[in-house]
């Protein structure tokens, strides 16, 4: 076991690949998707309710290693400004297994 | 004889389950058609129409009339997002008034086929060539928008996307992708392929229509909300520039001698808003503006004034200057 | 003759797919039908019975046996649950008495279904109010179970739900409200209404039957291990009831000069247990109940039971009370 | 960066508004929701398995400052208390951003 | 002859929209058919056909020629997995080599149904029991596969999988289970059924066929980049070995004497691979090879090549050795 | 309020059923399950791009004691091994509550 960071990203599936080529070119490459969720944010001191019926929003979750987190901070953030969004990263233990699949 | 149209309008099975899916979410049941059905429910009547539409227009041809059909549809849509942005500027800001005018400059394909279903409940015929109209009436407002922000804001040099985006968004955006390309397909495979795929597309549409209305209905309903935030002057704007804008397709409907039918699936495409495209796009492109005025009014105000009220007033308007 | 109708009840495809969902999870297959199909199914089934039901009762009108057939609904629903309480009480606490005994006092929209295609098949007629009375027959026993609770347990001030929401979930459910709603827009439109609609709510009905009752088989089989917890005493209730139940509606059927079809329908409505509305109404007001049990056994034994032995024996009665 | 708190919570779908009205009292205002979470719950020492097949669960998760979480376990814990499901709460580090959209 | 024979086929509206799926994967459109809508068309599929199967084979018997046919089915779904691991393996390890010989071994049901309704477009007739044959053609090649990882690699002894484990898997997945179950349905409900059932499983057939391929071509246009990494080798391997393996399906169908539409069914069933069943299997018990070289090549490439190209090829064999 | 392990893992979805009887045996009976995650896996030093697009993937989450880490990543670990798939691990408080349903 060791530790490893988790970045959970909730936004409008719109951006959805524009934040994950963020993480692509941050050096992250693994991710999980979560599409279909439904969600209200709040901006500020004012309460914006935006929740778009037809446009739903992506849960994404990427575990990477701690000195991933500072370019993936800078990749994510100018999207974040722009278009809205949330980011999260706590700190996680990785269970470490070594796959059999023969890499090609 | 107005009346009478509304009343035989409103009882109709897709405008009363509109209803019933408003009234749903107004006494709080808990109803709901759960997510990807919807979806599935518009790519489903996308298909429908465009293939439908690429089978006529192999039937009638490319003819003078078509050209000018067409041409009418691209001067509507580019005319419109010009004109009510500077009515929309007396109020709001550069970006809000840009996102609203692309999103009334564009077309709603479930306007247009609800207006379809009751064109052919009355017997009235219109050509396939119309959906070629209502594909390419999508777009334009998109483009439209996007050079009134860059020209009335300072940042005009710097709004960091590419072009190439945006003209992918507008033009490749799934709704339009698969409506041009179910018409290209019905042109290819013309009679032959009507009489294989028609039992889908053609006996099925009606029933999903209606259920799909459903689901519009409690959208709908969820959105009205919405519609405190958005004051009266952009509640009035949802409801009179689409009479407005119908009145202008009419009148170049008559100009360039539309039939009836086309007349009325033409005036309500220059009525009828986008609530998914433009939408997208705009989020996309203008992150500036407000999604809850642009939808909302759309959606909540917009789509169900049309497809109650909107589609039998503009056939009776066609009946005082056809008939 | 019984087993000769149960035989041609079981070779019908609704009833064979329903033992092949079944036997996908006895043999451990990885068969399933995915997340919202079920549910959309049942928005399909509910919203073709219901608009069917609104068409012939606007033909048929509003007679004397109508009421009489509705009033003798809401007799079973309010007496069902009442009579069932207290022989559940022998042997479970008050809570789950008050649970079950609503399940079974509240009926199941699908095998009310299953029964009607199941006499279209014999070519018997029912009538289309026998749907009003469906609808009618699934809130009664939410009230009634609440009550029960209230008038039986300590704290009978105390349970902190508001009656207004409990009417809500009783009446305003998704199934209740799109029942009534469909059924509703079947009486405004009619005929015309039918015509253009029947094409969706009408050929494709018996496919979505058999195809939700795969999903159903699959559900009910899945069930089928809490029976363990469950014990013998909920077990044979789960079949004895019903057919008592079954028994008193065709007596009283008889009695008000109910037609065989008709007949059929309203022991089929007495004998079926909820497994949806009940059991969430339940959940939120009586949570102390074990949604195991109520939902289990009217899922896993008196569902299958009705559909495959029950709707034949009810049959049997009715010829030999009719006959 | 700074730190914030997670609120994971899954719950039978029906007591869904419940709960989210019970986090808007508690001056949550945002948050996510995935439906169609199926799962199997436990209690004290008893095994009691109710996935009920068509009541599914949500699995709801909000953000929040520190300092709300004691109004949201006010909120949160009767709910729990009388239907059911699952209420966690852990640290991550919220990374800022400044949404351009004007608000209203 | 050959070229009008694929010009007929490719005008067709399930290739076209084939291809208008792979377009939109290409243009990078966003169209895409939410999750579980093409499970859902899948299912739709293999019950309306395995159903179809069944009353004809009522109505066929279990004749001399049935038997062969499934005998020589059952020939081909061994031999091919055999032949081609030793192809295989002089390019590729023994797991790889395995699992994608149990691949081209399998069959892939949708190419069946693709041929099936060119079949019915040219009014050539074809027997139910062609299904049957697809049924039992689909998990031979999987239990071959296990048995040459088992025969050719060092821990022979320690895979530690039960083999009951791959016999469920292999002849209880979801495919297989309701293919076989709509069949033996079929078979019970004889003529009676298919009239109850047919509006909803034929009437819609080919109309869900063509979504389901636009759907297939968005899969398939995505699956394409993994060609880079799969290498020249397995490219020409999956389109050289469809064509050798139909020739020897055909060859076999002569023998046997099919009539020449059951031998394109058989040429069909020989030449595809399966790209859902026995990847799902693999990935179970040959974890060691790569899935994008086995998925990627039977998705990809042979899949598109075996309905746009390979039907018509086939046939065309078929008038050359029958006509 | 009390510390809870939460065991985060993403595998395909063929492999749930023995995931979920691992977890059981090594004595976590309560999860939650969410289906059609999309995403991308990364092992080793090379790139892999596994998305099966008809093999999704599922996130199970479940919380548990601490102590039964141990036998979970005992359990856990051989599956990943053989089939891929992450599993993470992280600390998470508990909010306790009392169900009033009656255990059998
Ligand atoms: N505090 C929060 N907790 C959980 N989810 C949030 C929160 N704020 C925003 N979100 C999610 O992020 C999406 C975008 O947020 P925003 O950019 O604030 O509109 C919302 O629709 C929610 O789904
Ligand atoms: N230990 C756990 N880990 C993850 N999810 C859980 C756990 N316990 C319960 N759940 C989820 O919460 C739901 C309600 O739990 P319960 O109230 O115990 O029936 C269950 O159906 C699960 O989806
Ligand atoms: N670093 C990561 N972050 C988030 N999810 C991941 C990560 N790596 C792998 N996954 C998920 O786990 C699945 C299986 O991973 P793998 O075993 O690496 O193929 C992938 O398809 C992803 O959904
Ligand atoms: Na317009
Ligand atoms: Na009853
Ligand atoms: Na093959």
């Amino acid at each position: 076991m060791h530790l490893v960071k988790k970045i959970e990203i909730i936004a409008n599936s719109f951006e959805l690949s524009k934040i994950l080529d963020g993480l692509d070119h941050a050096g992250v490459h693994g991710h999980a998707v979560i599409r279909n969720v439904s969600g209200k944010g709040l901006r500020g001191d004012s309460t914006e309710d935006l929740d778009m019926t037809m446009l739903d929003n992506v849960y994404i979750i990427a575990f990477c290693m701690p000195e991933q987190i500072k370019p993936v901070i800078e990749h994510i953030r100018p999207l974040l400004n722009k278009f809205g969004g949330t980011c999260y990263i706590s700190d996680v233990m990785e269970i470490r297994s070594v796959k059999c699949i023969a890499s090609l | 004889m107005d009346a009478s149209l509304i009343v035989s309008n409103i009882l109709n099975p897709p405008i009363l389950f509109f209803f019933l899916g408003m009234t749903a979410v107004l006494v709080k049941s808990d109803l709901e058609i759960p997510a990807p059905v919807p979806k599935l429910f518009s790519l489903y009547l996308l298909l429908s129409i465009g293939f439908k539409g690429g089978v006529e227009l192999v039937k009638s041809g490319v003819t003078q009339e078509v050209i000018l059909t067409i041409l009418a549809a691209m001067l509507m849509a580019c005319f419109v997002p010009l004109y009510t942005f500077f009515i929309l500027r007396l109020k709001l800001d550069t970006y809000d008034a840009a996102a609203i005018a692309a999103t009334y400059g564009s077309i709603s394909a479930v306007t247009f086929i609800t207006a379809s279903a009751f064109l052919s409940e009355l017997g009235m015929a219109f050509d396939g060539y119309m959906v070629a109209a209502l594909a390419l009436m999508e777009s334009p407002a998109i483009i439209v928008g996007l050079i009134l922000v860059n020209l009335f804001t300072a940042d005009q040099g710097d709004r960091d996307f590419s072009w190439s985006e945006v003209l992918k968004e507008a033009f490749l955006n799934s709704s339009v992708f698969l409506l041009v390309g179910s018409l290209l397909i019905g042109v290819l495979t013309g009679e032959h392929g009507w009489e294989v795929l028609s039992p889908f597309t053609q006996s099925m549409f009606y029933g999903v229509l209606t259920f799909f209305l459903l689901d519009m209905g409690l959208v709908a309903a969820r959105r009205l909300k919405d519609l405190q935030k958005t004051g009266a002057f952009l509640i009035s704007f949802a409801i009179l520039i689409p009479i407005l804008n119908a009145g202008i397709g009419l009148l170049l409907a008559k100009l360039i001698g539309m039939s009836q039918g086309n007349a009325l699936l033409f005036a309500v495409l220059s009525a009828s808003a986008s609530y998914i495209a433009v939408p997208a796009a705009m989020r996309l492109t203008v992150p500036e503006a407000n999604p809850s005025l642009y939808v909302s009014t759309a959606l909540a105000v917009t789509f169900p004034f049309n497809i109650i009220v909107g589609i039998p007033l503009y056939l009776y308007g066609i009946n005082l200057l056809w008939g």
